[in-house]
């Protein structure tokens, strides 16, 4: 009886490593989980997800318990067994039944999941989008671009890797791609859909519980497509109406004399030559908008948390953290430096 | 040829007599001559398999460093540029190097002793397709090496990989690994379809053909049909590159994604004729280790070819996430549900098999155990990925990753471990040892788990795909810290199933002709074949030849070794039509692979590199097709006209 | 005769290997030394601000425009600055516009990297404006290799190919190298 | 299952015997080896050619301006080459059926006819290329006619070359066998090939930019 406790071994050893690997997942301390749903359509997945697991997991049994009856019921044999050759001849009416009805079994299977994904399908696709707030979301080498569209071109404004939206309020994405593919990807909120160069693809959601939703590239996109995250910043619409109109604000004037001496080592320097901060000269588009960076909760598309001591560094020497990225190293003088944290600081 | 006019006469009644086994064409010079111009299909397979399993230790050498790389967050191990080089060598060579080629191989070797032939059809060429295929995974590691490894993934999206973003040589070097594999594959397939089709033994008719031979001519057919599609877009894709044409340039009416579906058109088939060598080897494995013939040849016939023609209309399952339009997406959802069907039917029909009969647990079977369990969970997950909606969350992360492998090592590897001890006494003479056997089987199964199943739940917890690191915070890192440990183990139960296979080489007891009582008719020759494969051409007389009273019902007589005489039968009866005089042993098929690989990896640097090195290859193929005058004179003689 | 084989094969891989290395290496961590020194003293933008390599030629100029001219990744990231910082204003794509073209052999400032770099940094009579303060070094030392490339001076294997966009000339890696001849502005 | 009795023919040899020493060593059509060869090549080739096709009509949907800012391929080359590649069947045929009758002398004849046309079509084939009024990198639409009509020469160049080598072959009588025979049969079948395949090809390059002009 060397397979049955063979198959015992098996089944103790794997459901040890689900229930080791079920529990790591609670941990996460990102809100990054496609099963945790935070919005109508992650939820419609996750529905779905539980329906999918349920049926397969059922065939998968069976299949599992009509092998090893198979194995454990049949009698023992060698290479020395004489062959069952007359099986050919013979009608095996019995078992020929016995395998129609699982074939049969299995199709009325996938019939129930094709429907449970036309069903979530047609309900993602029925969310009503009145009302919505449009943003249009471009996917740059290791940094995201959105910019919040609005009918009067003075309340447009853009941001960088860090997305509010009001709760309960349908957002419609507009996708672009300004390099290669990207895929915008917020498990909590939605799955994902890629962003190609040439194409404008279109994404609603809507996000029904307040928090902070971490998402990330999907789509390979090349040295650092590790460290392409953004932020999903769900809030009440009051709340994300005070945002929005601070983020319409320019830059306010630097009062304190380092401050002033950042900026215009800012202006006079490279920075100015990629990035735009509104309300100073600075309007190249090249890279991320820094008009509200001090707002921002992280630094280089999720990869610092945005302290001054993270920003210096980062500036000083950016491939340190994202070998690859388009952002050169600046050896600035200590003093023009720390005033130029310092201005960027301000900038709230 | 009607059939009266089939010459059967009684056994005294044969005239002169075969000529002696020594004096045989077949067995070909010796020495370094005879080993590289060789048209013996036996040496090409060996070589064949040998070649693809060094190939996945090179693969899985460049999976052990990419779990050494992820089993701690933020790693600085290995750099993002050479992580991008490791990953996307590592699928290359797994995919284009490893299981297409070794299920090649295993046709190559088994096939022509399976229908009863002497010898495979065009053996020159599969000679070349050898060749060839050797040299480009020779040129891919070595651009590796040279840090021109391609590094834009195993598919190679275009604009990351076009002209643009493809900076320097790396991507050319992949398209032109794809030119490589693809001549040799194309050309195995059409020899192997031809071998089926034409050099049966008498009275194999279709429905005698074993299931194994089955698979492997609806994979080649799918062959046939698949590889086009990837030589294009790859050729496209280079000239794109070199010459600055704009097939995929969308500022100039092109498309990235038209590379997608180029290339998926190709990629979904491909994975289906890696997965169905697998399904081949579970029916010999499966009927042998029964001790009895698999339950609904008919069915599993049907599903084979089923799987054939679905194959082709699913591959935009692989492109959910973009904005392909909604309805085409749930059509190809559908598809990749009904797909499924097929293969659930086999899988009940080898389930019936064993249910019904007197079962031999050994190792192979082991290892189709494994191939059990390891396949429907991947298969079960791939049903979950054709549903769009829940595609669109696990798409391109590590449940994807966790799916593939599931299906693939599941589907392919599994069953192929198993066939190497299967077959081992019958290729090599000798047995490999039963109890190691059973411990790689379980050391693999499980350490096979505890790498991939992990991945399912990283995948949900929102891991994307071919990251070279990951923060801290994010807590995966258990669970990748349990998948690489899972690699360690994988990798010692490689290193243990090839210490059985070189113990078994040296010292394994000698196997005799048919270790484990197999009923098809590689089990009916000597152990390893002769170079002429049957002493005597056998006249099959049922579906298992070697367990039907009457299984092998004659034998042909007077096929002319020296001149190497190989029958040829007609495609559904079988019924022998006429003799054809086989090549003999050329070293051109060499020559002209070398004159290839000069012409491909020129081109990649210069286009004017096709224009000389055509005429070259050109050239170098005359003097392999080149007849001698002796061989014509000879023909002559023992020439006999068709009527 | 195997040993003699092997020493060739050994001598041409080798060979490769160099070669090799240099087109398709990947620098990304600037070494210490080679840190940019920017003094963006407060000058206003239009005065030339002193850079302490403006002096003499920079330091060791044939090794630094050497390797970024023979590296395949540093001419892409020359072909990207030259379209970021908005050189195709005046330059176009190489065929010259308000600026003189790039592409043609005709250079009225010195082809070597050293002229080119001098050109960008303290900028030249008739509106080239001095980049010194404004790129950091590494980045100018990319966009001179790309300069060059643009006429076809850098090797073909590592010059960049078509962009994904108009088909505004004939890619880098297709341009026949046209030998360099000094034009009195 | 008794096993083989030994005979004094061949070891393991059993009755009743099918004796290989009076069938023919070499067969024409179907039969032959070599036909399926050809069949696989075709598979693949027509596969090659149906996708590239699919490519060209691919690119048409993506622009809106069609063929885009550039004039359709002259016809006149493509006429010309299309006809020689019809006349070109005749001495095909004649070839395949003198090498199944095995009459030499009209082999010989009807080859060297073939190649005569053969270098036609090429020299035409060049002058296609110069009226195609694009360049393969000016766009897309481009770049796929570059690409199809490229494809389709490679096939006239292997062509051509083949039936060189196999006119010297069968020119030469102590290489001339049942085999040589099967040989020019089979490359008459492929010739077949070449020419059904130029067919859709020609409509697409030459016609398709004047029908379905946008």
């Amino acid at each position: 009886m060397t397979h049955r406790r063979s198959i015992r071994t098996l089944g103790a050893g794997l459901w040890s490593c689900v229930i080791y690997g079920a529990t790591q997942v609670r941990a996460a301390p990102f809100n990054q989980d496609a099963i945790a749903a935070a919005g109508p359509q992650a939820a419609h997945i996750a529905h779905l997800w539980n329906v999918m697991l349920a049926v397969c997991l059922a065939v998968f049994i069976g299949v599992m318990v009509a092998l090893a009856i198979a194995i454990i019921r049949a009698p023992q044999g060698n290479s020395a067994t004489p062959p069952d050759s007359d099986a050919l001849a013979r009608e095996e009416r019995p078992a020929s039944r016995a395998v129609v009805l699982a074939v049969l079994a299995s199709t009325a299977g996938l019939a129930l999941v094709f429907l449970a994904s036309v069903h979530a399908e047609r309900a993602l696709a029925g969310m009503d989008r009145t009302g919505a707030l449009h943003i249009t979301l471009t996917g740059h080498q290791y940094w995201w671009e959105a910019q919040y569209d609005d009918p009067a071109p003075a309340q447009v404004f853009s941001t960088a890797n860090e997305l509010h939206v009001p709760v309960g309020r349908p957002v419609i994405f507009t996708l672009l791609s300004d390099d290669v593919i990207h895929s915008f990807w917020v498990p909590n909120v939605h799955g994902k859909k890629d962003l190609i160069p040439g194409h404008s693809a279109t994404f609603d959601l809507r996000v029904d519980q307040p928090g902070t939703y971490r998402g990330q590239c999907a789509e390979f996109c090349g040295y650092q497509h590790a460290h392409m995250a953004l932020l999903v910043v769900a809030e009440a619409p009051d709340e994300f109406d005070r945002w929005a109109q601070r983020q319409r604000q320019p830059a306010a004037e630097p009062a304190a004399p380092d401050t002033k001496r950042g900026r215009d080592v800012f202006l006079a320097s490279t920075c100015a030559m990629c990035h735009a901060v509104s309300g100073t000269t600075a309007s190249a588009r090249k890279a991320p908008d820094l008009t509200h960076l001090a707002s921002r909760s992280t630094l280089a598309a999720g990869t610092l948390p945005n302290k001054p001591e993270n920003l210096a560094r980062w500036i000083e020497d950016p491939q340190r953290y994202k070998p690859g990225v388009n952002m050169p190293p600046h050896a600035l003088p200590p003093q023009d430096a720390q005033a130029l944290v310092a201005w960027l600081g301000t900038l709230q | 040829m009607s059939d009266a006019t089939i010459p059967v006469g009684a056994l005294d009644g044969a005239r002169r007599s075969d000529d002696a086994a020594e004096d045989s064409g077949w067995a070909g010079p010796g020495g370094l001559v005879g080993w590289l111009g060789t048209i013996d299909h036996k040496r090409i397979g060996r070589r064949f398999i040998v070649t693809a399993f060094l190939f996945f230790a090179a693969g899985g050498f460049l999976a052990a460093l990419m779990r050494l790389q992820l089993a701690v967050p933020d790693s600085g191990f290995i750099g993002p540029d050479r992580y991008n080089q490791i990953f996307s060598t590592h699928g290359t060579i797994m995919m284009f190097l490893f299981a297409v080629p070794i299920g090649q191989a295993m046709a190559v070797y088994l096939v022509p002793l399976m229908v009863g032939a002497r010898a495979i059809a065009f053996p020159r060429m599969v000679a070349f397709a050898y060749w060839v295929y050797l040299f480009g995974g020779v040129m891919l590691l070595v651009a590796l090496v040279l840090n021109i490894g391609p590094d834009a993934g195993w598919f190679s999206y275009v604009p990351l990989a076009g002209p643009q973003f493809g900076i320097g040589k790396r991507s050319d070097f992949w398209a032109q690994l794809i030119t490589f594999t693809e001549v040799s594959g194309l050309m195995v397939a059409v020899s192997i379809i031809a071998t089926t089709l034409k050099m049966r033994a008498p009275g194999m008719s279709l429905d005698r053909v074993p299931l194994f031979v089955w698979a492997m001519v609806v994979t080649s057919t799918m062959i046939l049909f698949a590889m086009p599609a990837v030589m294009l877009a790859s050729t496209m894709l280079i000239t794109d590159r070199l010459v600055g044409t704009h097939v995929f340039n969308a500022a100039e009416g092109g498309d990235p994604l038209l590379w997608q579906h180029l290339f998926w058109f190709f990629a979904h088939p491909e994975v289906y004729f890696i997965f169905i060598p697998g399904l081949a080897i579970v029916s010999s494995i499966v009927a042998t280790f029964a001790r009895r013939p698999v339950f609904g040849y008919p069915a599993v016939v049907l599903s084979l070819i089923a799987t054939g023609f679905l194959a082709f209309g699913l591959w935009v399952h692989h492109m959910f996430a973009t904005n392909v339009p909604e309805l085409g997406k749930s059509f190809f959802t559908a598809a990749s549900m009904a797909i499924a069907i097929p293969t659930a039917i086999q899988l009940f029909c080898w389930i019936t098999t064993l249910w019904h009969g007197r079962i031999n647990l050994k190792t192979p079977l082991y290892y189709v155990l494994g191939f059990f369990f390891v396949l429907t969970l991947g298969g079960l997950t791939g049903i979950m990925l054709a549903a769009v909606p829940l595609d669109l969350q696990v798409h391109d992360t590590y449940f994807v990753v966790a799916h593939l492998h599931y299906v693939l090592i599941g589907g392919a590897v599994f069953p192929l471990l198993g066939g190497v001890v299967y077959w081992f006494p019958k290729i090599i003479g000798r047995t490999m040892d039963e109890r190691l056997g059973r411990l790689s089987f379980w050391l693999f199964f499980i350490g096979f788990n505890v790498t991939f199943f992990p991945m399912h739940i990283l995948g949900l917890a929102g891991m994307p795909r071919r990251v070279y690191t990951y923060a801290g915070e994010s807590g995966w890192g258990p669970l990748n810290m349990m998948s690489s440990i899972g690699a360690l183990m994988i990798a010692a139960s490689l290193l243990l199933y090839v210490f059985n296979v070189v113990r078994g080489a040296l010292q394994g007891p000698s196997a005799g002709v048919d270790p484990w009582g197999g009923g098809t008719l590689e089990w009916s020759t000597a152990s390893p074949p002769p170079a002429h494969n049957f002493d005597a051409m056998p006249v099959v007389g049922g579906r298992e030849p070697l367990w039907e009273s009457n299984g092998i019902a004659g034998s042909v007589v007077n096929l002319g070794m020296k001149d190497r005489e190989v029958l040829i039968t007609s495609v559904v009866e079988a019924k022998p039509h006429h003799r054809e005089l086989f090549p003999c042993a050329t070293t051109w098929p060499f020559f002209t692979a070398i004159g290839t690989t000069i012409l491909f990896i020129a081109s990649i640097f210069t286009p004017w590199a096709v224009v000389w090195g055509s005429p070259l290859v050109a050239l170098l193929a005359t003097c392999w097709w080149w007849p001698s005058l002796a061989e014509a004179r000879r023909h002559r003689e023992v020439e006999v006209p068709s009527q | 005769m195997s040993c003699v084989r092997h020493r060739a094969a050994l001598a041409i891989t080798l060979l490769l290997l160099v070669v090799a290395c240099e087109r398709e290496q990947r620098i990304f961590e600037t070494s210490p030394d080679e840190r940019p020194t920017v003094q963006a003293s407060l000058a206003t933008e239009l005065q030339p601000v002193t850079r302490n390599s403006i002096g003499g030629n920079p330091a060791n100029p044939r090794s630094h425009a050497y390797r970024e001219e023979n590296n395949a990744q540093s001419l892409a990231d020359g072909k990207r600055i030259y379209v970021w910082f908005n050189c195709n204003g005046c330059h176009a794509h190489g065929g010259g516009g308000m600026g003189p073209a790039l592409m043609d052999e005709q250079w009225i400032y010195g082809s070597k990297p050293e002229d080119i770099y001098r050109t960008i940094v303290e900028g030249r009579p008739n509106g080239m404006p001095a980049f010194g303060a404004r790129i950091s070094e590494a980045e100018i030392w990319k966009l001179v290799a790309y300069v060059r490339s643009m006429s076809g001076l850098a090797p073909s294997d590592a010059a960049p190919s078509r962009d994904d966009d108009l088909a505004a000339r004939v890619p880098e890696n297709r341009t026949k190298p046209s030998p360099p001849r000094e034009q009195k502005p | 299952m008794t096993r083989a009795s030994d005979s004094p023919l061949a070891p393991g040899a059993r009755s009743p015997v099918i004796d290989a020493a009076r069938l023919p060593t070499y067969a024409f059509g179907n039969q032959s080896l070599v036909w399926w060869g050809t069949v696989g090549l075709m598979a693949i080739e027509g596969m090659v050619f149906a996708l590239a096709i699919a490519v060209y009509f691919y690119v048409w949907t993506r622009v809106d301006e069609f063929p885009p800012r550039v004039m359709a391929p002259d016809l006149v080359w493509g006429v010309v080459n299309t006809a020689i590649m019809l006349l070109s069947l005749l001495p095909n045929q004649w070839a395949k059926s003198a090498a199944e009758r095995r009459d030499l002398r009209a082999v010989r004849i009807a080859l060297v006819i073939c190649i005569v046309l053969a270098f036609a079509f090429l020299g035409v084939r060049a002058l296609e290329f110069t009226t195609l009024n694009v360049r393969w990198d000016t766009n897309a639409y481009g770049s796929v006619v570059w690409i199809l009509l490229a494809l389709h020469t490679t096939h006239l160049l292997t062509d051509t070359w083949d039936t060189v080598v196999l006119g010297l072959a069968v020119f030469d009588d102590g290489r001339v066998e049942g085999k040589r025979f099967v040989d020019v049969s089979e490359n008459a079948f492929y010739w077949y090939f070449v020419v059904a395949s130029w067919l859709p090809i020609w409509f697409v390059i030459y016609i398709a930019p004047r029908l379905l002009q946008k």
